[in-house]
């Protein structure tokens, strides 16, 4: 394992660590249980945003809390989805009388933890919303399975959801627009390698030379198909179609194109992802209004790639300009 | 004769040990599978858990099993954490305040277990989780109680039930957790936390052999 | 090797085709020779602001295109700097009657290219200053070698040099900040693995599982020493040490602390180098007053970091909150 | 006998044959001590020059080298673009208007080839850079020429000084270009332009094997 790490099980205090010196001016950062605060938080009368999820997926969640985004991240062990008490206390460090909405990734664990602080907030008096996103066409989606994914649409949704709480609006209106982003947003990952989870010290799957992954997650876990390297031009196809065929996306449909770095992956690549990925959108009509391109919701050191799709309406065009001041995204300010 | 305080604590450290030993084991079967932490999730919770036993070894069992839980849930996170978090919550309501626990007593906790992480995780038999090791466990218990069997041959019995329905994992294809993702591709390897979920009752068998 | 390409000799077309249609906001892209443009530019008696080098180390320099930084930059072949005729096009292109800023990264051929360039630009009456960055410490300087590579400072130097020209400052006074980033900042890289060049097709160099390469450049260049993997507390002090004590930097001094990625190397790894790096920075009596963290200027996919400081002044601190609207590096706009 | 317009475009023609032949050998070279682009560099330079080919074929010997440095100018870059645009751009200037060269004409275009690359460069003898091979070529050439040696002879000693040259730069420790970086590391590697100049001149012994 090559990791600029110490030991395995410090990698996330001493992660917080930097955070905490790195970006003092915008985020505050509580240790046991750990959660990443808005520095200039809670804020009287607007809803709180907050999410969480395991650690090595940054500079989610973390790096997204601060003006215009998320009031609160919890960090869990690496890839482990964090525990009900982080995400309780969080909730009460960012409630300002408005309720808190958080916003789940659909993994059994993330769900179950974050409904267990819930149902702990709730008792002391906070209005929670939650809502799941599942955005992964990867996989099949039933009622009697585990359902999708919550991979890129999350992203994309805390900066929705933060724009429309700094506005003020409702925490029943804050979660609408998660939901409408939740609605309208479909993701496909890929990979060219597997990640190495650090306390494990191995890669956690074995992917040969002229070997791909498609349809994975964000977890070095497996994809739907493993087969040979191809083209990227080709990839970009593979993971495109499934995508617009999904909702289905529509001829002049508006749409923000986010091409995710799985965290291994350079931008070099990207760019020339998003070219490929640029020209099936227009092939299809889809307009392309807004974009994203870099490693936003990565795994670990893995080298791959996601496509995200987000159908976009006035409403959203507009929260997703407005101003936003985190360590991970920031413009307008 | 009947299961101690005592027993309880000896069983807990038992599990944490066995836990510690096989937190490898666990999360290879969980790379393969799911995301290759089960082993380390669990370990770190049992760590946890025995560093509350000073607090709580004079306590009453129901008080050592919620300790436990609530252990569990704060510190091991994932699925993991919120289901065995549920399993020692739910066995210690039903304990509580008792100092020691006939085999129809702890037969009820198990059960009442059971179903803690039937309604926390909503999976049915032959998802291909923790479900399929626990509910023929329980069910081997309970026919071992109607048949009078003594405690230990009892647990015994309950061990192998555990672990022959973790073997049956292998074929299945996963409908819940991680490992549902994967679809057909999850057939072929045994579920991790059905793999936990033997080595904490066959930790009970073993460290309660003395006992009837 | 696996990488998300198509041909490798197409590796720096397409991805210009991906800025160009992700950035068209921002910037202009022209092909045959490359360059890319400020969108809005050239700005009549503002001086022009221009850099470039081989592709590979994005988002350097393409994406430091935009308001408050670069008017243009020039994309070599990987790893292979741009010819005379791009500089010289892109030289005209940026022309707003008040001069043009070379910033060329001290590599014998960047050096020529720019020099040519620079000739020719002059001969057709554009005033052209030029301005060779060279912050590496893991190079002995010497009067009769190529002398330090230019690295990281050059990033910074784009920023503060991008916001004096957009204060209308005059060609020698935007040419001076550059001057003083280059007197005032010093770097040192590592790498955990090496890049595989497209067209190579395999690494540059074999590093086994247990080695790492110390003073490493950003061209998969084997550094000075390789040794085994150490503990990357370790790691930071072997690369703060000689940072620190060649200008020297010395206590009460402000700085600005740049954690770099090599661009294999994920954020939570660079967080926990950054906790480090601060550290040893605080225990020096360095004061930290600014910091960037993330993949900057990068070596295509390979693993590892380099740390930069940069002595601030008073001008330096503004120049660098001043507002900055580029592809790669946004703020107060 | 004298070197033609013809042997000169049949020279440059060889030229990019045998870079493309040894592109990855010469990338190979450069990996161990510089960044692995040198033979692609050198390759994509040339393939740009045959592409000029057409346009310059019915020109003199001055036009065809300044059109070959011109092209590598702009479509090599590193410091194989301008050094060798250099060379060739300086070829030209001393052949210009010639439709045939002397040895002597021969000798004095590559002197003068090798002072712009010496002025570009700033480099000196026994730095590990191309002027290691090209320095003992020039030199050779001279001496070959005082010694009335015919041209086949004489151009044959110049390859032969340039692959002693470019030999001998394998113990040397860099002091210009990227090598330099490596210190003492980039002692026992051979360099990659020096190696480039040797097949360069080589290519000439070859194609105006039948001149004298
Ligand atoms: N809905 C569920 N109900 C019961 N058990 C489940 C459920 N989902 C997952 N599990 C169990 O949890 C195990 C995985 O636990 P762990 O690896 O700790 O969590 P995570 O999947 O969040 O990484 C699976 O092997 C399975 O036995
Ligand atoms: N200052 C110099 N003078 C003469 N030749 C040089 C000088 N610097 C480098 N070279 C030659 O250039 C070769 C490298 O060329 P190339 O790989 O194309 O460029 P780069 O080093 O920019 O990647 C070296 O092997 C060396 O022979
Ligand atoms: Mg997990
Ligand atoms: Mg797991
Ligand atoms: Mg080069
Ligand atoms: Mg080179």
């Amino acid at each position: 394992m090559k990791k600029l790490i110490n030991k395995p099980e410090d990698v996330v205090r001493e992660e917080l660590e930097g955070i905490a010196y790195a970006h003092g001016d915008l985020v505050k950062v509580h240790y046991d249980p750990n959660f990443i605060v808005r520095a200039d938080g809670p804020i009287k009368g607007k809803v709180g945003v907050i999410s969480g999820g395991g650690s090595g997926h940054e500079p989610m969640h973390g790096g997204f809390v601060g003006m215009g985004m998320l009031d609160a991240a919890c960090p869990g062990a690496v890839f482990t989805s964090p525990t009900p008490d982080q995400m309780l206390e969080a909730t009460k460090a960012v409630n300002g009388g408005a309720g808190v909405l958080h916003i789940v990734k659909n993994y059994t664990g993330d769900i179950m933890n974050f409904e267990m602080a819930a149902d702990l907030a709730r008792a002391e008096g906070i209005e929670v919303e939650a809502v799941v996103t599942d955005d992964d066409v990867a996989v099949k989606d039933s009622l009697y399975t585990a359902g999708r994914r919550g991979v890129g649409v999350t992203v994309l949704a805390e900066k929705l959801c933060g724009a429309a709480a700094e506005q003020r609006r409702s925490l029943k209106d804050v979660a609408d627009v998660c939901r409408k982003a939740k609605n309208l947003g479909r993701t496909m990952g890929m990979a060219l390698t597997s990640c190495t989870v650090p306390h494990v010290g191995k890669p956690t799957f074995d992917l040969p030379e002229d070997q791909m992954e498609i349809g994975i997650g964000i977890h070095g876990e497996p994809g739907r198909v493993r087969m040979p390297l191809k083209p990227v031009d080709e990839i970009v196809e593979m993971l495109m179609e499934p995508i617009i065929s999904d909702i289905p996306y529509k001829s002049g449909d508006e749409v923000l194109l986010f091409v995710n770095g799985m965290g291994g992956t350079p931008l070099v690549e990207l760019y020339i992802i998003y070219r490929k990925a640029y020209e099936i959108a227009n092939k299809h009509g889809l307009k392309v209004v807004r974009n994203l391109i870099g490693p936003y919701i990565t795994s670990l050191e893995m080298a791959g790639t996601s496509i995200t799709l987000l159908k976009m309406d006035d409403d959203m065009l507009k929260l997703w300009d407005a101003p936003v001041k985190t360590p991970g995204l920031r413009w307008g300010v | 004769m009947s299961i101690t305080r005592d027993d309880a604590l000896a069983w807990i450290k038992a599990v944490a040990g066995v836990i510690n030993t096989n937190s490898t084991y666990l999360t290879q079967l969980d790379a393969a599978i799911g995301d290759a932490d089960h082993g380390a999730n669990m370990d770190r919770g049992f760590k946890a858990v025995l560093n509350k036993m000073p607090e709580i070894s004079d306590k009453d069992i129901g008080t050592i099993f919620k300790t436990t839980g609530m252990t569990l849930i704060s510190t091991v996170g994932g699925a993991g954490g919120p289901l065995y978090g549920t399993f020692f919550l739910q066995a210690g309501t039903k304990t509580v305040g008792k100092m020691e626990l006939s085999l129809s007593d702890w037969a009820e906790a198990l059960e009442s277990a059971l179903s803690g992480v039937l309604m926390r995780g909503k999976a049915e038999l032959g998802d291909k989780t923790m479900v399929d090791a626990l509910t023929p466990a329980v069910n081997a218990l309970k026919q071992a109680i109607k048949d009078n069997q003594p405690i230990n041959k009892a647990l015994g019995l309950s061990a192998e039930a555990a672990k022959a329905g973790m073997e049956g994992t292998i074929p299945l294809v996963a409908r819940k957790g991680r490992a549902s993702y994967l679809g057909e591709r999850s057939a072929g390897h045994q579920d991790p936390g059905a793999t936990s979920t033997y080595l904490i009752l066959n930790a009970a068998a073993e460290t309660w052999k003395e006992v009837a």
